[in-house]
C-alpha cells in the first residue's frame, strides 16, 4: 500500500465521517460548520482525481460560496420557530435501508466499468491545437460545448431574478439584505482592506491562465465575488440596490458577448458558437473575460439573498 | 465499432432556424433583464409571436420533408460536439407549446400589463422575463441532443418555473414553491447521476449515438433507473406528486397554465426521449407495466381527489395529476410483444396527442379558473352559482377544456384515448383500457360538479368585482377550441409525430 | 482498488447519505445541506468516470470535468434560490417550514395535525 | 350525386349552424320562433335523397361517413316531424320564460345529434354525435333548475356517459377486427358475429345502448328525466331520441346471422321490460311518469323484436323494429305534449281535449285501425306462436291498462281555472302529431314494401288486435278500484339503490383522500421515490 493509498482511504473516511455527522447533528449551525470543512475535503478528493479544475470550483462555490450562504441563513433560522413533525424511528430505519439500497445500486455502478473504458480525451486533444487553447478543460467548456455553458449562463442570471423576484413589492428595486457588520470588527476590516487587491490579481490570473492551464472564468468570477462579499460584510462598501444602472449590465455582459461572438460564427465561421479560424484564443479569451465579471457580480448577488431594504433616496 | 463513432449527422438547410429557437428567448430574457420592467413586456410581445411563427415554419419544414432538421452546433459534430435535432415530436411539441405561451401572455396582460412611464414593478418584470425562459427551455427540451444539454434545459426550466409559483407572495406559495423547488432539486441531481454514468460507459451522451451504442450493463441499468426516477419527480408522477397541487392550484392564473400545461411536460418529454430514443429496448414488459400502473394510479387517484376538491383551482390541478398518469400509459401499450421494444407506434401517436391536447385544455381550463376567481374573489366551487350568467364566455371555455379531457369527439383527447385504446386492444392489454375508461368518467365527473354549479342561479344578482378584460377570455376560449378541434388532426399533420423517427427505430440495441 | 474507484465508492455511499438526510430531515435549511452532499456525491460519481478514462496524457477525460464544473454552478444557484425562499418564508411567517400537508389546502383540515 | 349529398349534409349542419349561430346573442334571441324550421332539411333529405346514397368527409385513411339507410330514413322522417312540430310547440311555450337562451342551445344541440346519429355511417362519427345529443339532452332536462331536475340530470349524464364508455371499448374492438381502416358501421356488423371477442363486444354493445334505450335495469333515468325536462323537450326525448340506442342495435347487431343465445337473452330482457314497465306504470299518479313507463314497456317491446331476429338469424327484423320505433316516436311525442295542453286546459274543454290523447293512447295498446294496431301486426310476424306471442299480448293487455290510467292521471291535471284555454300556439302542434302519429305509420306500410293493404285489414287480424284492448279497459275498473292498496314505488324504482352506492363511493373517496394525504407528506414521498428507484431498476433487470 502505498502512501497515496492511504492517504485517499484517509481522506474517504474523513470525508464520509463529517458528511455523516453534517446529516446527523443535532445543531444546524454545527452541521453547516462541518459543511464548509467538508467542502475543503472534498476539492483535495478532486485534486486527487487529477481534476484542479474542478477542485478550484469546488472550493470557491461548493465550499465556500455555498457555505457563506449557509451560515447567513442559519444565521437569522436561529430563533425561528419550527414545529414539523419529527419521523419515527421505523421510518427512518426504512428510510436508511432504502438509501442503502440505491447507493449500493451506484456502487455497483461505480465497480463494474466496460471492458474497454471509452473516452474522449484524445478527441480533445486532437482538436484542441485549432481553438489554441491549452487547457483542455477550458476547450469542453468554450469550444466543444459552449452551448452548455452560455445556458448555464442563462440559469444563474434566471436564478438572480428567482431571488429578487422573491422580495415584497414594496422594497422592488431596493437592496439585498445581506447581513453587513456596522460596528467595524477590526480583523473584518483589515481583511477586508487587503485582500480584495490580492483576490482581483489573483481573479485577473486565473481567468487568464484558464486558457491553457487550470482555472478560468468560473474560478476566478468567484474569487472576485468572495472579495466582493468581503467587503461589503465588512461595511466598507454599501450593498447596490438592484436597481443601479451600471448593474444589470455588467451581470449580462458576459452573456451577451458569448451569446454575439457566438451569432457572429454563423457567418463569419460556419455555424453558430464556432471560431472563425485564428480567431478563436481571442475570442475565448474575451469571452471570459466578460464571464469573469459577470459570474462574479452574479454569484455576489445570489449570495447576498433576496431583497430587504426599499432603496433610500 | 469505428462506423459508430461517425455520425452521417450534419446541418440540414433549415436547420438553423433551430438555433434561432434557442437563441432568441436567451436573448429576450438577456435583453429585458438589462433594460427593465419597461421594456420586458414589449420585448416578449415581439418575441413570443415570431416564436410561434419560428415553431410553425419548423413543423411545416419537418411536416413536408418527414424527415429531421439538424443543427451541429460550433460545427463540431457529436460526441465531442451537441447536435440539435428536430423530429416530429419535437416540432408538433415545439408548435403546441408555442400556442399554448402566446396565448398565456395574451391573457397575461391584464395582471402583468406594464404602462408606458410607470416605474419598474416586480411581479411583470419577472413574469415576463420567466415566461421568455420558460419557453427557450422547453424548445431547448425538445431539440436537445445531449442528455447534459437536456440537464441544464430542465434546470433552466425549473428556475423559471419556480419562482412563478409564489410571484404574489403570499406565505403558502412561497412554502408551495419552496416543496417544487427542493423535490424538482432531487430530480434533477438524479437524472444528473444518470448522465454520468452513461457518460462512462459510452463516452457520449448524444442520443443518436447512445442509441446505437447502448446495451444492457449495470452502470447502464442504475443510469435509466435512477434518471427515470428523477425525471418522473419533476412530472409529479403519482406517488412523486407532492409539490404539484399547491404549486400549480397557488400560483397566478397565467402561472399556473404555463405550470401544467407546459413546464410538467418538459420533463415527460425527457423520459418519452429517453425511453423511445435513447434505450427503446431496455425497459421490458415488467419496467412497462410499472409505468404503467403509475400512470393507471395517477388517474385513479387524481381523479377521485379531484372530485372532493372543494377549490377550483385545487380541483383543476389534481386534474393536472390525474392527465399525466395517462401519459405514461402509452409505455405498456407501445411495447412490442414480440422484440420487446417500444415501437414508434400507435401508442407513441396517441401518448403525445394526449399530452398536446392537454397542454391546450388545461391552460384553457386555469385561465378560466383566473376569471372566475377574479370576477368573484374566490374559487369555492361551492359557491359559484351564477358565474354562468355573468361570464358565458369563460365559462364555456372551461366546459370546452372538460370535453378534451372527458375525450370527447373531436377533442384532441378523444383521438388520442382512440388511439391508445386501440393499442391496447391490439396488444391484449385490456387492463389499461379500463382504467382509460374509468378516468374518462371521473372527469366527467368533477366537470359536471363545477359546470353544474357555475350554472345553477345565484341568490342574488352577481356584481363582478372586477371588469374581466374581453381578450382574457377570448385567449382561453382559443386555447379551448383548439383543444377540441384537435382531433381534426386526424384527417392531417397526426403522421408529424412519427416523422423523423425511422433511423432510431431501426437502430435498437443489438 | 484504485484511487477513482475508492472515490467513486464513496461518491456512492453521499449520494446515500445526502438522500437519507434529504427524505428524513423536517428543515428545510438542513434538506439544503443534504442536497449539496448528495449532489457532490453526484459530482464525484463524474470525477471516477473522468479519471478512469485519463488518456493522451490527460489525467481525466475532460469532458466530465468541464460537465461537473457547470453542474457546481448550477448547483449553487438552485441553493442560493432555495436559501432566499427560506428567509422569505422566514419573514412572512415567522418560521421555516415546508408544511406537514400541502399548503394550499387551506379550506381543509390538515390529515395529521 | 352533388345534390344528393348536399342534401344529406344540409340534414345536420343546418341545426349545427344554428346553434352556432347562438353564439351571437342576437340570433339566440330570435332563435325560439325558428326551432321549428331547423329539422325540415331532414325532413326534405329523408323524402328527396335516394337510399345508400352516402356522404364522406375526410382523408381516405380516417374520415366521417353519413349514410341514408332505409331504417335510418324510416326513423329519421318521422323523428323530423316530431321534432317540427315539438319546436313549433317550444317557440310558444318559451314565451314570456326565463332563459331560453339555455333552451335553444341545448335544443339545437340535441337535434344535430339526433338528426346526425340517424345518418352517422361510420363508428367514430356515431359516437361523437351520441355525445353531443347526450350534453344536449342533459341541459334540456336541468333546464327548469330546480332540485329534482338536477338530480335527474346527473343520473342522466351519468349513466349516458357510461354507456358511451362501453360503447367507445366495443367500437375500439370492432376498429381492430375490421380489416384496413375502415371504421364503417356496416363493415363492423359483418365482422362482429365472427370475430373472436363476439361475446364481449356484444355485452358491451348491448349494455351501452341498453342504457340510453333504458332497458330494464338501465330504465330507471327515464322517469326521472321525462317528468323534470320542460314538455317539448320531453316530447322528442322519449319520442325521437331514444331511437338512437335503437337503431344502434339495429344496425351493429348481426341480425342476418342467427346467435340463438344471445337472441334469447334479449329478447327475454326486452319482454320482461315490456311487462316490467307496465307493472310499475300503473302504480304512478303523475302523467309523465306513467308516460316514462310506459317508454320502458315500449322499448322493451322493440328490444324484444331485434331480440327475436338475432334469434332466428332474420334480417327482417331491423325493418319491423325500426317501423315500431317509428310509430312510438310520434305516438310518445304526441302524448307527451298532449300533458302540456291538458294542463293549460280548464273543465270547459277538458273532455273534447281529452279525445285525441285517447284514440292514440289506446292505439299504443293496439286498438284496431289505428297505428299501433298496424305496428303490432307487423311485430307479429316475427314473434311467431311461442312465449314472445303471449308476452306480446300480455303487453298489448299491460298497456292499455297503463295508457288508461295515463289518461286517468291525465285529466286529473288539468287546470283548476275552468274557462282555462291552452294557446294555440300549443294546441296545432299538438293535434298535427297527433294526426300524423295515426297517418304516418299507414303511409310507411305502403310506401316501404312491406305489405299490402288486405292483411292488417282482414277480420282476424282485427279481433287480434282488439281483445286485448278490451281485456285491458275491463281491467282498469278493479284496478281503480282497488288502486290506493298498490304500493307507492317512489319513481324511478330502482334509483334509491344508487344512493346506497353513492354513500360507499364516498366513503372510498374519502379513504382515497387521506391515503393521498400520507402519500403527499415529504418523507413518505421521499421513500415513494426510493422504492420506485429500486423497483424500477429491478423491473429492468428482470426483462
Amino acid at each position: 500500500m502505498t502512501i497515496f493509498a492511504v492517504f485517499d482511504i484517509g481522506l474517504v473516511v474523513l470525508i464520509l465521517g463529517i458528511a455523516v455527522s453534517t446529516i446527523a447533528a443535532r445543531d444546524a449551525f454545527a452541521a453547516v460548520i462541518g459543511f464548509v470543512v467538508y467542502g475543503l475535503l472534498l476539492s483535495i478528493a478532486w485534486v486527487r482525481l487529477a481534476a484542479v479544475d474542478v477542485a478550484l470550483t469546488e472550493a470557491a462555490i461548493g465550499g465556500g460560496m455555498t457555505g457563506m450562504l449557509m451560515l447567513g441563513a442559519v444565521a437569522r433560522l436561529r430563533f425561528a420557530g419550527g414545529n414539523d413533525i419529527s419521523i419515527s424511528l421505523p421510518v427512518r430505519f426504512a428510510t436508511a435501508v432504502l438509501c442503502a439500497l440505491v447507493a449500493a445500486g451506484l456502487a455497483i455502478a461505480v465497480l463494474s466499468p466496460p471492458d474497454a473504458i471509452p473516452t474522449l480525451a484524445p478527441m480533445v486533444m486532437e482538436n484542441l491545437a485549432q481553438s489554441g487553447l491549452g487547457n483542455p478543460v477550458a476547450g469542453v467548456l468554450f469550444v466543444y460545448r459552449a452551448l452548455d455553458t452560455l445556458l448555464e449562463k442563462v440559469v444563474l442570471i434566471l436564478a438572480l431574478l428567482g431571488v429578487w423576484s422573491l422580495a415584497p413589492d414594496s422594497v422592488w428595486g431596493g437592496i439585498p439584505g445581506l447581513r453587513v457588520y456596522a460596528r467595524r470588527s477590526s480583523t473584518l476590516t483589515f481583511l477586508a482592506q487587503l485582500l480584495p487587491p490580492v483576490g482581483i490579481v489573483v481573479a485577473i490570473y486565473m481567468c487568464w491562465v484558464g486558457a491553457k492551464e487550470p482555472g478560468g472564468a468560473f474560478q476566478g468570477g468567484t474569487v472576485l465575488a468572495a472579495m466582493w462579499l468581503l467587503v461589503m460584510i465588512a461595511g466598507l462598501k454599501r450593498v447596490p440596490s438592484i436597481g443601479q444602472p451600471w448593474l444589470r449590465p455588467l451581470l449580462v455582459v458576459g452573456p451577451v458577448i458569448f451569446l454575439a461572438i457566438g451569432l457572429a460564427g454563423m457567418v463569419l465561421a460556419n455555424a453558430f458558437l464556432a471560431y472563425p479560424p485564428g480567431y478563436a484564443k481571442p475570442l475565448i479569451v474575451a469571452v471570459e473575460v466578460a464571464l469573469t465579471l459577470s459570474i462574479g457580480v452574479a454569484l455576489g448577488l445570489l449570495a447576498a439573498g433576496p431583497l430587504e431594504q426599499a432603496q433610500q433616496q | 465499432m469505428p462506423e459508430a463513432n461517425v455520425l452521417p449527422d450534419a446541418t440540414t438547410t433549415d436547420g438553423a432556424l433551430l438555433v434561432l429557437a434557442i437563441v432568441s428567448p436567451a436573448a429576450g430574457v438577456l435583453l429585458s433583464f438589462v433594460l427593465g420592467g419597461q421594456y420586458a413586456e414589449r420585448i416578449a410581445a415581439v418575441l413570443l409571436p415570431s416564436g410561434l411563427f419560428l415553431a410553425s415554419i419548423i413543423f411545416v419544414d419537418v411536416w413536408r420533408s418527414g424527415d429531421r432538421l439538424i443543427y451541429i452546433v460550433g460545427d463540431w459534430t457529436p460526441p465531442l460536439g451537441i447536435a440539435l435535432r428536430a423530429d416530429g415530436l419535437s416540432a408538433a411539441m415545439m408548435m403546441t407549446m408555442a400556442i399554448v405561451i402566446c396565448a398565456v401572455a395574451i391573457f397575461a396582460l391584464a395582471d402583468f400589463g406594464t404602462r408606458a412611464g410607470s416605474a419598474e414593478a416586480r411581479a411583470p418584470f419577472a413574469f415576463w422575463i420567466l415566461l421568455m425562459a420558460i419557453w427557450g427551455a422547453m424548445n431547448m427540451v425538445f431539440l436537445g441532443g445531449d442528455l447534459f444539454t437536456l440537464y441544464v434545459a430542465i434546470e433552466l426550466l425549473t428556475f423559471a418555473a419556480v419562482p412563478l409559483v409564489c410571484l404574489d407572495g403570499r406565505a403558502e406559495t412561497l412554502q408551495a414553491a419552496l416543496r417544487y423547488l427542493l423535490f424538482a432539486l432531487l430530480g434533477s441531481i438524479l437524472y444528473l447521476v444518470g448522465t454520468a454514468l452513461l457518460y462512462g460507459s459510452y463516452a457520449t451522451l448524444d442520443i443518436v449515438l447512445l442509441s446505437r451504442r447502448i446495451h444492457m450493463e449495470p452502470a447502464t441499468l442504475v443510469a435509466a433507473a435512477l434518471m427515470t426516477i428523477g425525471l418522473f419527480a419533476k412530472t409529479a408522477l403519482f406517488p412523486l406528486h407532492l409539490w404539484l397541487p399547491p404549486a400549480h392550484a397557488g400560483a397566478p392564473a397565467a402561472a399556473s397554465a404555463v405550470l401544467s400545461a407546459v413546464v410538467v411536460k418538459g420533463s415527460f418529454f425527457i423520459v418519452v426521449r429517453l425511453w423511445f430514443d435513447v434505450m427503446p429496448g431496455m425497459l421490458g414488459p415488467a419496467g412497462a407495466q410499472l409505468f404503467g400502473g403509475l400512470g393507471a394510479a395517477a388517474i385513479v387517484f387524481g381523479s377521485v381527489v379531484a372530485l372532493q376538491q372543494q377549490r377550483l383551482k385545487l380541483l383543476i390541478a389534481y386534474s393536472t395529476v390525474a392527465q399525466i398518469g395517462y401519459l405514461f400509459l402509452m409505455f405498456p401499450l407501445a411495447l412490442d410483444t414480440v422484440s420487446a421494444e417500444l415501437q414508434s407506434s400507435g401508442a407513441l401517436t396517441g401518448g403525445m396527442l394526449q399530452a398536446i391536447s392537454h397542454a391546450t385544455a388545461k391552460a384553457a381550463m386555469f385561465m378560466a379558473a383566473g376569471i372566475i376567481y377574479a370576477v368573484l374573489g374566490h374559487d369555492r366551487i361551492a359557491e359559484l352559482g351564477g358565474v354562468a350568467r355573468a361570464i358565458p364566455m369563460t365559462i364555456f371555455a372551461f366546459a370546452l377544456g372538460g370535453v378534451s379531457l372527458i375525450g370527447l369527439p373531436p377533442s384532441g383527447g378523444f383521438l388520442a384515448k382512440w388511439l391508445l385504446l386501440e393499442a391496447a386492444v391490439a396488444t391484449g392489454q385490456w387492463w389499461w383500457a379500463i382504467v382509460m375508461l374509468a378516468g374518462g368518467l371521473f372527469t366527467s365527473g368533477y366537470m359536471f360538479i363545477v359546470l353544474s354549479r357555475a350554472v345553477a342561479p345565484s341568490g342574488e344578482p352577481l356584481k363582478p368585482r372586477v371588469a374581466v378584460p374581453r381578450y382574457q377570455e377570448a385567449a382561453a376560449l382559443a386555447l379551448a377550441l383548439t383543444s377540441l378541434l384537435l382531433g381534426l388532426v386526424a384527417f392531417g399533420p397526426v403522421d408529424i409525430l412519427q416523422a423523423g423517427r425511422l433511423e432510431s427505430m431501426l437502430v435498437g440495441p443489438r | 482498488m484504485n484511487a477513482a474507484t475508492l472515490f467513486g465508492l464513496s461518491g456512492a455511499a453521499l449520494v446515500g447519505i445526502g438522500l437519507y438526510g434529504f427524505v428524513t430531515n423536517p428543515e428545510p435549511l438542513r434538506k439544503i445541506l443534504a442536497f449539496n452532499l448528495l449532489g457532490s456525491g453526484v459530482f464525484l460519481v463524474f470525477g471516477v468516470v473522468s479519471r478512469r478514462a485519463a488518456a493522451s496524457g490527460l489525467g481525466g477525460d475532460p469532458v466530465p470535468q468541464a460537465m461537473v464544473i457547470t453542474a457546481i454552478v448550477v448547483a449553487f444557484a438552485a441553493t442560493a434560490m432555495a436559501i432566499a425562499l427560506v428567509l422569505r418564508l422566514l419573514q412572512e411567517t415567522g418560521r421555516s417550514t415546508l408544511g406537514a400537508d400541502s399548503p394550499g389546502d387551506t379550506d381543509r383540515v390538515s390529515g395529521n395535525s | 350525386m352533388i345534390g344528393e349529398s348536399t342534401l344529406l349534409a344540409s340534414a345536420f349542419v343546418v341545426p349545427l349552424g344554428m346553434l352556432l349561430a347562438c353564439l351571437w346573442p342576437q340570433a339566440r334571441n330570435r332563435m325560439p320562433s325558428l326551432l321549428a324550421f331547423a329539422p325540415f332539411p331532414a325532413l326534405a333529405a329523408v323524402l328527396l335523397v335516394a337510399s345508400d346514397s352516402s356522404l364522406a368527409i375526410g382523408s381516405t385513411r380516417l374520415r366521417l361517413t353519413f349514410a341514408m339507410d332505409r331504417p335510418g330514413a324510416m326513423l329519421l322522417g318521422v323523428s323530423a316531424l316530431l321534432w317540427i312540430a315539438s319546436g313549433a310547440y317550444a317557440s310558444q311555450y318559451l314565451q314570456g320564460r326565463p332563459n331560453h337562451a339555455q333552451f335553444v342551445v341545448c335544443w339545437l344541440m340535441t337535434l344535430t345529434g339526433c338528426v346526425g346519429v340517424f345518418l352517422a355511417a361510420d363508428m367514430v362519427g356515431f359516437y361523437f354525435l351520441l355525445a353531443l345529443l347526450t350534453l344536449g339532452a342533459t341541459g334540456l332536462i336541468i333546464h327548469h333548475e330546480t332540485r329534482s331536475a338536477w338530480r335527474a340530470g346527473a343520473v342522466y349524464i351519468g349513466l349516458a356517459l357510461l354507456a358511451e364508455t362501453l360503447l367507445l371499448m366495443a367500437f375500439v374492438l370492432l376498429a381492430a377486427q375490421i380489416p384496413g381502416d375502415s371504421l364503417l358501421i356496416r363493415d363492423a356488423a359483418a365482422v362482429l358475429s365472427a370475430s373472436p371477442q363476439r361475446n364481449l363486444i356484444l355485452v358491451l354493445l348491448i349494455a351501452g345502448l341498453g342504457m340510453k334505450a333504458g332497458l330494464v335495469p338501465f330504465h330507471f333515468w327515464m322517469p326521472l328525466a321525462y317528468s323534470a325536462a320542460p314538455t317539448p323537450a320531453s316530447a322528442v326525448l322519449s319520442g325521437a331520441v331514444v331511437k338512437a340506442s335503437i337503431l344502434g342495435m339495429i344496425r351493429f347487431f348481426p341480425l342476418e346471422t342467427a346467435l340463438p343465445d344471445w337472441g334469447t337473452a334479449l329478447a327475454a330482457t326486452g319482454g320482461f321490460a315490456a311487462l316490467y314497465g307496465v307493472v310499475i306504470g300503473i302504480t304512478q299518479r303523475n302523467p309523465r311518469v306513467v308516460l316514462a313507463y310506459s317508454s320502458v314497456s315500449q322499448m322493451g317491446f322493440i328490444v324484444a323484436i331485434i331480440g327475436m331476429g338475432m334469434l332466428a338469424g332474420d334480417g327482417r327484423a331491423a325493418l319491423a323494429a325500426a317501423f315500431y320505433a317509428a310509430h312510438h316516436v310520434l305516438v310518445k311525442g304526441a302524448l307527451f305534449l298532449s300533458v302540456g295542453v291538458i294542463a293549460a286546459t280548464g273543465s270547459r274543454l277538458l273532455w273534447p281535449m281529452l279525445l285525441p290523447p285517447a284514440i292514440i293512447a289506446v292505439g299504443l295498446g293496439g286498438l284496431p285501425l289505428t297505428g299501433g294496431a298496424l305496428a303490432k301486426f307487423v311485430a307479429d310476424e316475427l314473434l311467431g306462436d311461442g312465449t314472445a306471442s303471449t308476452i306480446a299480448t300480455l303487453s298489448a293487455v299491460g298497456t292499455t291498462l297503463l295508457m288508461l290510467q295515463f289518461l286517468r292521471s291525465l285529466a286529473n291535471t288539468a287546470s283548476q281555472d275552468p274557462q282555462a284555454t291552452p294557446a294555440v300556439g300549443l294546441v296545432w302542434p299538438w293535434l298535427a302529431t297527433a294526426a300524423v302519429s295515426l297517418v304516418v305509420p299507414w303511409t310507411l306500410y305502403l310506401t316501404v314494401p312491406a305489405g299490402t293493404l288486405p292483411d292488417p285489414l282482414s277480420p282476424a287480424v282485427l279481433w287480434k288486435a282488439l281483445w286485448p284492448v278490451l281485456l285491458g279497459a275491463a281491467l282498469a275498473v278493479p284496478l281503480w278500484r282497488w288502486w290506493r292498496w298498490l304500493p307507492r314505488i317512489p319513481k324511478g324504482d330502482i334509483v334509491v339503490a344508487l344512493d346506497g352506492g353513492m354513500r360507499m363511493a364516498v366513503t372510498w373517496g374519502k379513504a382515497l383522500e387521506r391515503l393521498d394525504c400520507v402519500l403527499r407528506q415529504w418523507p413518505t414521498a421521499g421513500a415513494s421515490l426510493l422504492v420506485l428507484t429500486i423497483a424500477l431498476g429491478a423491473a429492468v433487470l428482470a426483462r
